[in-house]
C-alpha cells in the first residue's frame, strides 16, 4: 500500500489501465495531454490498444467502435475536444454502450485558455448532443478521488451499458497528491455476449443507434430513461462535511468543493454553523440530500468555476424554500477560500430572500470586482 | 460430367440474409454487397467478418449480411473500425461507405486511417451524388452534372472540382492496396470482385489499408432507367474516374491469394 | 440439343431493374410483363430458355442476387424447350 | 498545521523539482500535501512556480493567495510573490539573482546567497535546493532530516550521483536562519 | 400581399434571403435539406454566396468567418449536424459574432430517425458546447412564425452580436402553410466598424476567442453575462392564449404548442378553464409570465415532443406553487390533440401534489402505452 | 552609387507590429511570418488581407502582423478563410496552418477547400510535431521520431506513416498552385518566398487555391539547438518531404507577377 | 369548421398533388389549411400521403388520428386509414386499385372507378383529381368552383395544358355521391 | 577599404537563437555575452564589422526581424574599423 506522488492526469491514466483498459484513443489538448502521453507509452508496453487520433471526433467514434466488442474503451479530452465528441456521445447512448470519458475542462467559451474550469457542466451533465440521453458523470476533488472514481467508472459504464464521464478540472490534472494505486484487474479480452464479435452471441450482432420507425424510438428511449431510473436509485455519491447540525451549506464539487472544504473548516473554526455537500456524481445528482436539507437549513451557498450551471439545478430542488446564493469565478478563475469565506458571511448576514436571484446578485459583484473590460 | 449432372454456376452468397433491399431496382449498391458477401465466402472468413455500415443509402447494410455489424455515425466509419480492429486485430474488419460519407464529412477519417495503414478494408460506392438525402451534390459529382443542389450543373468555378479519392489516398504510405473498379456490367463486375479479393486478403496477411473504390449507379436520383444509368456512368464516369489500381505495395503484389 | 444450363429467378428479389435482360448475351431473359410479383414488380424470367449458356453473367449483374444459374439439364427437361 | 509554499523562478531553475521534493518528504512523513504548477503558454515565456501545501488535515485549496511562504529565485518572482505573503510568513531569495531586498517588516525575509553556495558545493544547479534548506530550517515544517530521507527515497537511478551534493545543498541552507 | 404556399424549409430560406443574407453555408440533412435546396438556387441567381460545405463542421466554420465580416451569414441543420457544430457555437459566442442557425430537430439519440421531434432543447437552450454562453432561440410554431422570427433573428442577431437559433421540428419544415413573405430589404454588404475588412475600423481588426489571461476571459464572460441580462429584459417572446380566467395551464412550443392548442380548445368547448402559453423565445425563456400564473393558477401541463427538456426549467420556476404535470412522446412522435386532453383531464381531476415527480409519473404512463421493446 | 549612398538592404516589413514574438529562438515560425509580410507588402496588398490564424504555436499571429485577423478553432482555419473569401471576395485571405491543426484535425477541411477551389492562400508549416501542447506525434512525423507521444520512435507499424500534405493536395483539380519549401537556410527561404509570392499572385488572380508547404524547425521540442535542428531538418526531413512544386496550374504557370 | 384529410396512395399517384390543389383552394378561399406529408425513407419505398387541415380558425394539429376524411388510391393505405377515419366521415377509394370494400357502417364510403375516368378522359394520372372531385363533391369544405380556381391560378406555366383534363376530372369526380 | 555595409540588429526583437550568427558568409556576427537584453538574451551584435560585405543572409534567416542591413558606408565611419 505504498504511496505514490502523482500528478492527477498520469493517476487517472495509470487507474485506468490497471482497471482493464483495453483500447484507448485520444488526441492532445492542454490540460489532459499527459494522460494521453503517459499511456502512449504504458499501453503499447502491455500489448494493449494506443491511438493517437487524428482528431477528439475520430477519437470518439474509435471508442464508438471499441466500445461495440464491450472491452474497456476510453477516451480523454478537455473542453473543445469534449464539444467534438458530443455527436459521438449521442450515438453512444443511443446504442447503449459501456465507455469511460475524461473531460479535464479548461476556460471558455471558444478556444479560450486553458486554466481550470467547471463550465462543462451543462454540456456534460444535461447532455450538449441532440436527442433524450443521459451520461453519468463524476467529479473527482483530488487525485485519489480521481483513481478511485476511474476505476469505479468502468464497472458502472458496464453495468448500465452507459457512458461514464469523469469531470475533471485543470487543478485535479496537473496537481500532484499522494495516491495509492489499485492492483491490476485481470483483462477481460472476450467480448461478451451483446457486443460484436463474441464468441457467446446466438447469431447476428447488429449495434446501431438507428431507429427509423419513430414507435421502435420511442420505446428504445422509454427503455433507456427506466434505466436512468436504476442508475439514479443506485449510483448517487456525494461527501457530507458538517451536515448534522449545518444551518448553512455550502455545495461545490471536484475542485470548488475542496476550496470550499477550506472556508467551511474557516467559518466552523469562528463558530459558523456552516456544512458542506461535495457532489461526487453530478449525473445522477445528489438531488434528495439537498432536498432534505432544505427543509431545515437556513440557506445555501453554491460555488462553482463558472457562471452557476449547478447552481440552476440546486435552484429548482431547493424550490425557493430557503434562499439560494451563489458564488463563482469563471474563465479559468480559481476562487480561493477567503473570496468563499465571504460569500458565507454575505449569506448568514443577509437578508435571506428566498425570491433573490442569486445569479444576478452575483454578477453584479463580479462585475464591480473584475469589470467588463470595457 | 455426363448430361444429366448438373452443376450450379451461381447462387444466392452465403453471407446474405434471406431479406429484401431497399436499394431502388437496378442500383448497384446491390452488386457491391454480393461481391463482399461472396469474396468473404471464399475466403472462410464470413463468421470472422465485422461490418462498418454508413450513413447513407447503405445505412440498413447490415439487414443483408448475416454477419455482426456496426452503425457508424456520417463519415465516421473509418474511425470506428479502427477502433475495431484495434481491439479485435483477429477479426476482418471492413466500412461500406457512399462518396458522401467517406469523400465529404469523412475525409478527414479516411485519410487518417489509411496514412496509420489501418489493417482494415474500405468499400467505396462512388455514385456521384448523396442518394439517401434525395441526390445533392456530392464532392464525386462531375463538372456540369445536375443534382437536386447544384440545379444548374456543377459549376466548378463556385461548387469545385470532383475528388479522385482513390488517386488521393493513392499518396499515403499506409496504404498497401488502392484500386478503383466499376460495376456497370458484367466484366467490370467481376474485375471489381478480384480487386475486393485482393484487398481482404492483404488485411487478412496484415498488410495495412486497402480501398477498393467502385463506380456505381443512382438510376433514382440521376433520373435515368438503370440501363441509361450504367451507360452514363460508362461515358462520363469512366474517363474522369479511370479504373486502375493506385497503390500496390510491394507486400501486396508479392501476395499468393489462397483457395479459389 | 438441349439448352447449355438454366436460371431460377426468385421473385421475391427480383425488381424489374431489367439489368439481366439487357446483359444476358443470349437473349434469354425478359421481363414477365403478365405477372406482378408480391412488390408489385414484373419480374424478370426466361423468355427463350432455350438460349441459356449458363455463363452466368445475369447473375453476376444482377443487384438483388435474385438469379440462380445451373449448368446442366434441367430435370424433367431433357428434351430442351420451355420449361412448365 | 497547514502551510502554502510558492517556489518561483526561470524555467531551468528547478523549483518544480525542489517542490517536488518538498512534496516527497512530507508525504514519506504521512502529512497530507498537494503540488500544483504553474501550467500554459508562460512555460515558453520562461517563468515557472509550484506551490506546495502541507497540511495535517484533508487539503481544501492546492493554492493559496496568501501564501505562508514563497521561495523566490529571481527578481519577477520577487516582485510578484512578495506583496501576498501572508504576516507572518517567510520570503527566502536567491539574493545572486535580484537587485534588491523586501522592505516588507511583518514577515520573515532571508536573503540567501544560494547560487554561490551551488558552486562552492560543486553543482551550480543545486541553489533550489540550498534554498529549500533555508526554508525546512527556519520553518520546520517536517521532522528532522525528512528532505533529506526524501531525497533518498525518490531519486531516479540515473540521478543517485546528485543526492549528496543536494543534501550538502539542504544543509548549507539550513545554515541562514531567520533573526 | 399576396399569399403563397409554401413549405416551412423553404420559406424560412426564402425569408432568410429577403432578409438580407449574404452568406449561406449548409450541409445535407434530412429534415432540413429543402432548405439548403432551395438557396443552392437562389443564392447565385443573386450573385450571393451558397456553399455546400463538406460537413456540418465545415458548415459552421464557414459561417464563423463569414460572421467575422459583419454581413448577414446562415446555415442549418438538422439535431446530429447541430451536434457536430457544438464547438463552432462555442466559438462564435467567445468572437460576439452575429449569425443564425436553423436546427429542424429530428428523433434521437443518436442516428435515430427523421421524424419530428423537440430533443435538442437542451443542447440549444442550455448550450452543447464548452464554456459559458448562450445562444438566442426562437421556436415558430407555423409557417408564417417561422418567416416572421428568420426576419427578425437577423436583426437580433446584430443587435447584441450573439447567434441566434431558429429552433424548428420536422413538421415545421416540411408542412405548407399559407405565408406572406416579406419585401426583400436592401442588402448590406460593407463590413461594421467592428468587423474584418471594414473600411470604417480604426486600425486593425482581430476577432479571436482565446483569452489565455484568464481575469481576460473572466472579464469578457461579465461582459457576455451582463448583455444576456439585456436580452432577457427585451428579448422574450410568448403567446398566450385563454389565460385571463385560466385555472390550469398547458405550456408547450412550436409543433407541440399548436397541437395543444388544439386541445386547449377542446378543454374550452367543454366548459374547462385551461389557457395556453406558448414560448416563441426559448431562450431568454418566457420565465416572468409561468412566475405569475404560478400564483394563480391551480397547475401546469407541459407537453413536449422529448423526454421533457424544458419541463425542467418549468419545475424550477414554479418552486413547488402548484403541480406541475407533463406529457411527452419521444423519438420522433408527435402526440395528438385527443392524447393532450386526456392529459388535461388527468391534471384537472387529478391529486394536485406539487411534490409529484412529474417525469416519473409521465414515464410510468408511456411505457405501459408503448412498451420498452424488451 | 557614391561611396556615402546608403540603402537599406533589409529592413522589418511593414506589415509587422512592433511586438516581440513569443516563439522560441531560432523557431522558423518566425521567417514564414516574415515572408509573408514581406510578400505583401511587395504586392501592395498589406491593406486588403486577412489572416486566418490556427490553433498552434501560431495562435497569437495576429499579435505580430498589423492587419486584419481572425483566430479559427483547431483545424478549420480552411472553412473559416471559405466563409470569408466568399463573403468578401475582393480581399486577400490566407490561412497560416500548423501540421497537427492542417493535416491531423483539420485534413477533412483542407481537401475540401482545395478540391472547392476555392480562392485563398495556404501557408503550412510542416515541423513534425505538435509544438504548441509540447511536441507529441503529428502525422508529418518522421518514422523512428521520438515525440511525447511516440517515445519510443514513431513506429509505422502502430502508428502509421508520415502524409505528405503537399503530394496529396497536388491530386485535386481545384488546386492551382502546391509547393514544398524549407526555411532551413538562406537559398531556401529565398525560394520560399517566390513560392509564397506566387501563390499569393495566383489568388490575386483568381486562378483557385494555392498551398505553400514550409519545412520547419522546433527547435524546443526536437531537443536541439536552432543550428542543430536546421542541420536535422536538411538531412532527415528533406529526403522525405522534397521541396519542389506539385501542382501548377496552367494558368499559374502563365501567370505574369508583377512590380518588382 | 374544420376537416382532415389524408389523401393516400403510391408515389407517382399525385397524392400529394391532390392534396396541395385542395390546400391552395382553401388558401383562396381565406381559409386556414396546412398541408404536411409523410417524409422519409419510405419515400424510397413507395407509398406517398399527405394531410390537408382545413379550418376556419388557427389550425392545432398538421395532422389527425382521427381524420374527417381518407382518399384510398391503393389496398395499403385502405388497410391503414380506413379504421381510423372519425364516425361520420369520409372514405373515397379508387375502386380500380383496390380488391374490396369497407366495412365500416358509421362512415359514408364511396367506391369510384377513378382509374377508368381518368382513362377515359384522356389521362390515366387525373385519377387523383377524381377522387379529390367525389371528396369535395360530397363534403363541400369550399365555396363551389374553388377547386377549380385553384388549378387555374396555381398551376406552373408548362403544365397548363393539363388544366382542363383535370378540371374535368373534378367533374366526373363530383358525380359519385354517397347516398 | 571600408566595409560594404553594415547591419543593425534592435536588440528588443533578438533571442540569441544563433542563426544569423552561423549563416553569416564572413563570419561578421557574434553573440554579446558580455550584454543581456531585457528578455535576458545576449544579443547579436557586429564581433567583425570589417568584414560585412551587406549582403542581407542575416536578415534573411533571422526569424525575428530583427536585423537591419545597410550598403554603403555608415555614418562617421567613413574610415572603416569597428564603430563606436
Ligand atoms: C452529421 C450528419 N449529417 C448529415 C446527415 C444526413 N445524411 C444522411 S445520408 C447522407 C448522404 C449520403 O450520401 P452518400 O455517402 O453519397 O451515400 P449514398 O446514399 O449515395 O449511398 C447525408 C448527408 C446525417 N445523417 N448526419
Ligand atoms: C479541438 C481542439 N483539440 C485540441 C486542441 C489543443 N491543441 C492546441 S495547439 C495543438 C497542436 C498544434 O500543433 P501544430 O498544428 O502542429 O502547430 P505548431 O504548434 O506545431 O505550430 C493542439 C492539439 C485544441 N485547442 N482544440
Ligand atoms: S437512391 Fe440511388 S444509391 Fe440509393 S438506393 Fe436508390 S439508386 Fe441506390
Ligand atoms: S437483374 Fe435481378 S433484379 Fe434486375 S430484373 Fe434481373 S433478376 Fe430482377
Ligand atoms: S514550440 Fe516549436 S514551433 Fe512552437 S514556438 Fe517553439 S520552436 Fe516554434
Ligand atoms: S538570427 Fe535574429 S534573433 Fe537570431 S541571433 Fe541573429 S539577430 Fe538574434
Amino acid at each position: 500500500m505504498a504511496l505514490e506522488l502523482i500528478k492527477g492526469n498520469i493517476a487517472v491514466a495509470e487507474a485506468a489501465m490497471r482497471a482493464g483498459l483495453v483500447s484507448y484513443f485520444g488526441y492532445p489538448i492542454t490540460p489532459q495531454t499527459e494522460l494521453l502521453e503517459h499511456l502512449s507509452a504504458r499501453m503499447p508496453e502491455l500489448g494493449r490498444a494506443f491511438v493517437q487520433a487524428e482528431s477528439e471526433l475520430g477519437a470518439i467514434n474509435m471508442v464508438y467502435g471499441a466500445a461495440c466488442t464491450g472491452l474497456r474503451a476510453m477516451t480523454s479530452s478537455s473542453s473543445p475536444g469534449i464539444s467534438l465528441m458530443q455527436e459521438g456521445l449521442s450515438y453512444l447512448a443511443g446504442t447503449e454502450l459501456p465507455a469511460v470519458i475524461v473531460d479535464v475542462v479548461r476556460g471558455g467559451p471558444g478556444l479560450g485558455n486553458i486554466a481550470p474550469s467547471q463550465a462543462d457542466y451543462t454540456q456534460v451533465v444535461h447532455g450538449g448532443g441532440h436527442g433524450e440521453y443521459h451520461l453519468i458523470v463524476l467529479a473527482p476533488a483530488s487525485v485519489q478521488e480521481a483513481v478511485d472514481l476511474t476505476t469505479m467508472a468502468f464497472d458502472i459504464a458496464e453495468k448500465y451499458r452507459m457512458v461514464v464521464c469523469l469531470l475533471l478540472d485543470g487543478f485535479i490534472g496537473q496537481m500532484m497528491e499522494p495516491v495509492e494505486l489499485p492492483e491490476f484487474k485481470p483483462v477481460r479480452t472476450t467480448p461478451p455476449a451483446w457486443a460484436i464479435g463474441s464468441p457467446d452471441s446466438k447469431g447476428q450482432v447488429v449495434l446501431t443507434s438507428i431507429n427509423i420507425d419513430p414507435p421502435t424510438q420511442e420505446r428504445f428511449n422509454v427503455k433507456m430513461m427506466t434505466r436512468w431510473q436504476e442508475v439514479e436509485k443506485n449510483e448517487v455519491r456525494y461527501k457530507g462535511y458538517f451536515l448534522d447540525d449545518a444551518e448553512y451549506v455550502v455545495i461545490g464539487y471536484g475542485t470548488a468543493g475542496r476550496i470550499s472544504l477550506s472556508a467551511v473548516r474557516a467559518a466552523r473554526e469562528q463558530g459558523l454553523k456552516i456544512g458542506l455537500v461535495r457532489p461526487i456524481s453530478l449525473s445522477p445528482f445528489p438531488a434528495k440530500v439537498v432536498d432534505e436539507l432544505a427543509d431545515r437549513v437556513k440557506g445555501f451557498l453554491v460555488v462553482e468555476m463558472s457562471n452557476g450551471q449547478m447552481l440552476d439545478d440546486i435552484i429548482s430542488i431547493v424550490a425557493r424554500r430557503v434562499p439560494v446564493e451563489f458564488y463563482g469565478r469563471m474563465g479559468g478563475m480559481v476562487p480561493y477560500p477567503d473570496e468563499i469565506s465571504n460569500a458565507i458571511s454575505a449569506l448568514v448576514n443577509g437578508k435571506h430572500d428566498v425570491n433573490i436571484d442569486a445569479r444576478a446578485e452575483w454578477l453584479a459583484g463580479l462585475r464591480e470586482l473584475v469589470g467588463t473590460g470595457e | 460430367m455426363t448430361e444429366t449432372d448438373v452443376k450450379v454456376v451461381y447462387k444466392r452468397p452465403l453471407g446474405f440474409t434471406d431479406r429484401t433491399t431497399h436499394y431502388c431496382p437496378g442500383c448497384t449498391h446491390g452488386v457491391a454487397h454480393r461481391l463482399i458477401a461472396e469474396v468473404l465466402e471464399e475466403m472462410g472468413e464470413l463468421n470472422n467478418t465485422i461490418g462498418v455500415a454508413p450513413v447513407g443509402c447503405a445505412v440498413f447494410a447490415y439487414n443483408y449480411f448475416n454477419f455482426d455489424f456496426v452503425e457508424a455515425a456520417h463519415g465516421r466509419a473509418p474511425a470506428m473500425a479502427t477502433g475495431i480492429k484495434r481491439t479485435l486485430p483477429n477479426k476482418i474488419v471492413f466500412t461500406y461507405q457512399g462518396d458522401g460519407d467517406l469523400a465529404s464529412m469523412g475525409m478527414g477519417e479516411i485519410v487518417a486511417a489509411a496514412a496509420r495503414g489501418e489493417h482494415f478494408t474500405v468499400i467505396f460506392i462512388n455514385n456521384t451524388n448523396y442518394g439517401m438525402t434525395g441526390g445533392q451534390m456530392a464532392p464525386t459529382t462531375l463538372p456540369g452534372q445536375k443534382t437536386s443542389s447544384s440545379p444548374l450543373g456543377r459549376d466548378v468555378e463556385t461548387q469545385g472540382y470532383p475528388i479522385r479519392t482513390a488517386e488521393l489516398l493513392a499518396t499515403l504510405d499506409g496504404a498497401a492496396f488502392v484500386a478503383r473498379r466499376s460495376l456497370h456490367d458484367a466484366r467490370s463486375i467481376r474485375n471489381a470482385k478480384r480487386a475486393i479479393r485482393t484487398a481482404f486478403e492483404a488485411q487478412k496477411q496484415g498488410l495495412g489499408f486497402s480501398m477498393i473504390e467502385l463506380l456505381s449507379i443512382c438510376p433514382t436520383n440521376w433520373g435515368l432507367k438503370p440501363a441509361a444509368a450504367r451507360t452514363w456512368l460508362a461515358e462520363h464516369m469512366l474517363p474522369y474516374y479511370p479504373v486502375g489500381d493506385f497503390k500496390v505495395s510491394t507486400a501486396v503484389s508479392e501476395m499468393k491469394i489462397g483457395g479459389n | 440439343m438441349p439448352p447449355k444450363g438454366w436460371v431460377e429467378i426468385n421473385e421475391l428479389y427480383c425488381k424489374a431493374c431489367e439489368t439481366c435482360v439487357t446483359d444476358c448475351p443470349t437473349q434469354t431473359l425478359a421481363l414477365d410483363m403478365s405477372r406482378l410479383t408480391v412488390k408489385g414488380y414484373h419480374p424478370a424470367h426466361m423468355l427463350h430458355p432455350e438460349n441459356c449458356i449458363a455463363c452466368g453473367t445475369c447473375a453476376v449483374v444482377c443487384p438483388d442476387a435474385a438469379i440462380t444459374v445451373f449448368r446442366g439439364v434441367r430435370p424433367g427437361d431433357e428434351k430442351g424447350g420451355e420449361a412448365a | 498545521m497547514q502551510a502554502e509554499i510558492i517556489i518561483s523562478g526561470f524555467g531551468g531553475q528547478g523549483t518544480l523539482y525542489a517542490g517536488q521534493v518538498l512534496a516527497y518528504a512530507a508525504m514519506d512523513e504521512g502529512k497530507h500535501v498537494t503540488w500544483i504548477p504553474s501550467y500554459g503558454p508562460e512555460m515558453r515565456g520562461g517563468t515557472a512556480n509550484c506551490t506546495v501545501v502541507v497540511s495535517d488535515d484533508e487539503i481544501g485549496s492546492p493554492t493559496a493567495l496568501h501564501p505562508t511562504a514563497v521561495i523566490a529565485m529571481n527578481l519577477p518572482s520577487l516582485d510578484k510573490y512578495e506583496p501576498m505573503i501572508k504576516p507572518g510568513g517567510y520570503l527566502i531569495v536567491n539574493e545572486d539573482m535580484v537587485n534588491r531586498t523586501s522592505t516588507r517588516e511583518d514577515i520573515h525575509v532571508l536573503m540567501v546567497p544560494a547560487s554561490k553556495i551551488a558552486m562552492e558545493i560543486g553543482n551550480e544547479r543545486a541553489a533550489n535546493m540550498v534554498l529549500l534548506g533555508t526554508l525546512e530550517g527556519n520553518m520546520h515544517l517536517l521532522p528532522q532530516g525528512a528532505l533529506e530521507r526524501a531525497l533518498e527515497a525518490h531519486t531516479a537511478a540515473r540521478l543517485k550521483k546528485f543526492i549528496s551534493i543536494n543534501i550538502e545543498a539542504l544543509r548549507r541552507g539550513a545554515e541562514y536562519q531567520a533573526d
